[in-house]
């Protein structure tokens, strides 16, 4: 093993810059000079082999970063585009949630019957759901509740404003009436008609 | 917490086989065993006795003995499950102490279901030396440990299209939760009196009413037995008619008090 | 900016492997097909440069790992985290949940000879295994796989690495030899008994 191979692996792995003396205790053959010097020459091979990182001294220690002029890709890479609107199953996962927070991911995968972890994030992006705190038992799981997001959405006051659970088809079939009545005579939607 | 006379549990795949102990009590740990299967399949092994031919009632003893020694300080369900399979093992031998047909096929040896579990248990520990062996092979790689900041995701920057009416129909459609953990406040009950009256109330609104409705999507058991108590005690005043196209089709209220419901579809196109 | 060096940059800022069409959303001009190609440019240069990591495949996505002869020294640094190992319930859990996919817990129990809820829970948590449907049945018991975290935990590229079952070291030979020997008088002797 060469003693830049050395230390490329250590930095690579480290969480933290670490200092020339630190990077040295990975071999006891390895001296802080060594170290120093494998530094410079790991540097020049990055920079005459057009790598997208550098080693970098923070501090008093250093760190592999990739090279600023990279930023804008990773900002972009992070802004994934996403449709305006909710899927069908991140819909149903957000009404199990208003309505039976606080609710572990678990809980939420019984009633539905199908993973939830990635729809659960999708909702954690839109700030409609967060973790609100940690249930009992193993694991102690994480329980999501809804945010003020979720009430500035619908200018909801708090969660009582929502109709509850007994009102809840009479207050649809209102609403839907409305809209029927606001806008043209479109048939009713499938979900809603008591008329089938 | 028990002197051993053999080499611990061995992974079983290694199968070492070791002289055949006899006569000698069997001392083994518990705690380093997984289950029941586990440990039976140890006592085999290590025994180098033959699967397809288990001294059944030697090994019950030693499986008694190897329990007994820690049953008072298991957790309830472990005990549980060692102790179903000394129930089972003692089954087995009682069987076996009935008379036999001569030419007995496998198959039907008493015996025959522990020994397919005990292969498929067994079977099983090689898969998980195999994946103990990626396991370790992939803990030889080390991923970036440092990453830089990113920009959050965009969350409140983005503007979402959701509408009220979009979301409750969401909400009306959840299906049957299993029974409650922790929903809403136990003081909340579910009056037969309520629900005749959300029936009468959607009456109002429409002539047939699907009997699902009723109590979605807080669907407990209580607001299910209410939506038909309320239902069957309205139907026996004659105020609706229940209609089910066949079993486990959907079940649909009629109103009768305007007269409209004689036909399958209402009156409303 | 090269492809090459923008799909670096990318794999270098990510602790979790990516898949090629993710990595192309760094730069709308990098069709997915660019991204293979500058993975197996970048293969060669690691390769050919002696570097400490390489760029690995683990479910449908890339990863840069070091090279596991670096082990050794990287393991003697607190700010290495360390790779997590699961524990003899969780690996037995899995081996049975990764052969018989889709698999509901009860199976899981009756392999076992023992409760797996707890264990299965955590194996949810740590999105080793997901629940990928609901079986037939009373109940509609909830039927549980494995997931691409489960083969970038065992560094697979997909389960088709994992041996076919016929050819594990497997004990079923040992069954099959007992069928044949079966005209064979099998003793119902209990030796060990006699002497109880």
């Amino acid at each position: 093993m060469r003693p830049d191979q050395i230390v490329e692996a250590t930095l690579f792995a480290s969480q933290t810059p670490l200092t020339a003396s630190e990077i040295a205790r990975a071999d006891e053959e390895l001296a802080v000079s060594d170290v120093t010097e494998a530094i410079q020459v790991l540097r020049e091979a990055y920079e005459a082999e057009d790598r997208a990182f550098q080693i970098y001294e923070l501090g008093d220690g250093y760190q592999v970063l990739t090279r600023p002029e990279f930023a804008p890709y990773l900002e972009k890479f992070d802004s994934v585009p996403r449709p305006p609107y909710l899927s069908a199953a991140a819909l149903e996962t957000l009404a199990i949630v208003v309505y039976r927070q606080p609710i572990g991911r678990i809980e939420i995968e019984e009633v539905r019957g199908v993973g939830a972890s990635s729809v659960l994030r999708t909702l954690v992006d839109w700030e409609l759901t967060e973790v609100v705190g940690r249930g009992e038992g193993l694991g102690r799981p994480l329980l999501y509740g809804t945010t003020s997001r979720f009430l500035d959405h619908f200018g909801l006051k708090d969660l009582s404003e929502l109709p509850p659970p007994e009102e809840l088809p009479v207050v649809l079939s209102e609403l839907q009436e409305a809209l029927e009545f606001d806008g043209a005579a479109k048939s009713q939607s499938d979900d809603l008609d008591e008329e089938g | 917490m028990i002197v051993e006379t053999q080499a611990p549990a061995t992974p079983v795949t290694a199968r070492s086989r070791s002289p055949i102990i006899g006569v000698e009590p069997f001392f083994v740990e518990l705690d380093r065993f997984r289950g029941p299967l586990d440990l039976l399949l140890h006592l085999i092994r290590a025994q180098d006795i033959d699967i397809f031919d288990i001294p059944i009632a030697g090994i019950t003893r030693q499986f008694l003995a190897v329990i007994n020694e820690d049953l008072d300080n298991m957790q309830l369900e472990r005990a549980g499950e060692f102790l179903e399979m000394a129930a089972s093992l003692i089954r087995i031998k009682a069987q076996l102490l009935l008379p036999q047909p001569e030419q007995l096929d496998w198959q039907e040896d008493p015996r025959a279901e522990l020994v397919r579990r005990l292969l498929e248990y067994e079977h099983f520990q090689d898969v998980v030396h195999v994946l103990q062996r990626a396991e370790a092979q992939r803990g030889r790689h080390f991923a970036k440990g440092y990453v830089e900041q990113r920009p959050a995701p965009m969350g409140m920057r983005q503007s979402l299209e959701l509408t009220l009416v979009e979301f409750l129909q969401a909400a009306v459609r959840i299906p049957e939760p299993p029974p409650p953990v922790h929903v809403r406040p136990p003081s909340q009950t579910v009056t037969v009196q309520e629900k005749i009256s959300l029936i009468q109330r959607l009456f109002e609104k429409a002539k047939r009413v699907s009997f699902k409705r009723l109590f979605g999507p807080w669907g407990t058991r209580a607001h299910a037995a209410a939506a038909l108590l309320a239902s069957l005690e309205m139907a026996k005043q004659q105020l609706i008619r229940i209609e089910q196209a066949k079993p486990f089709a959907p079940i649909w209220l009629f109103t009768k008090s305007t007269g409209g419901a004689d036909g399958s579809d209402g009156g409303k196109e």
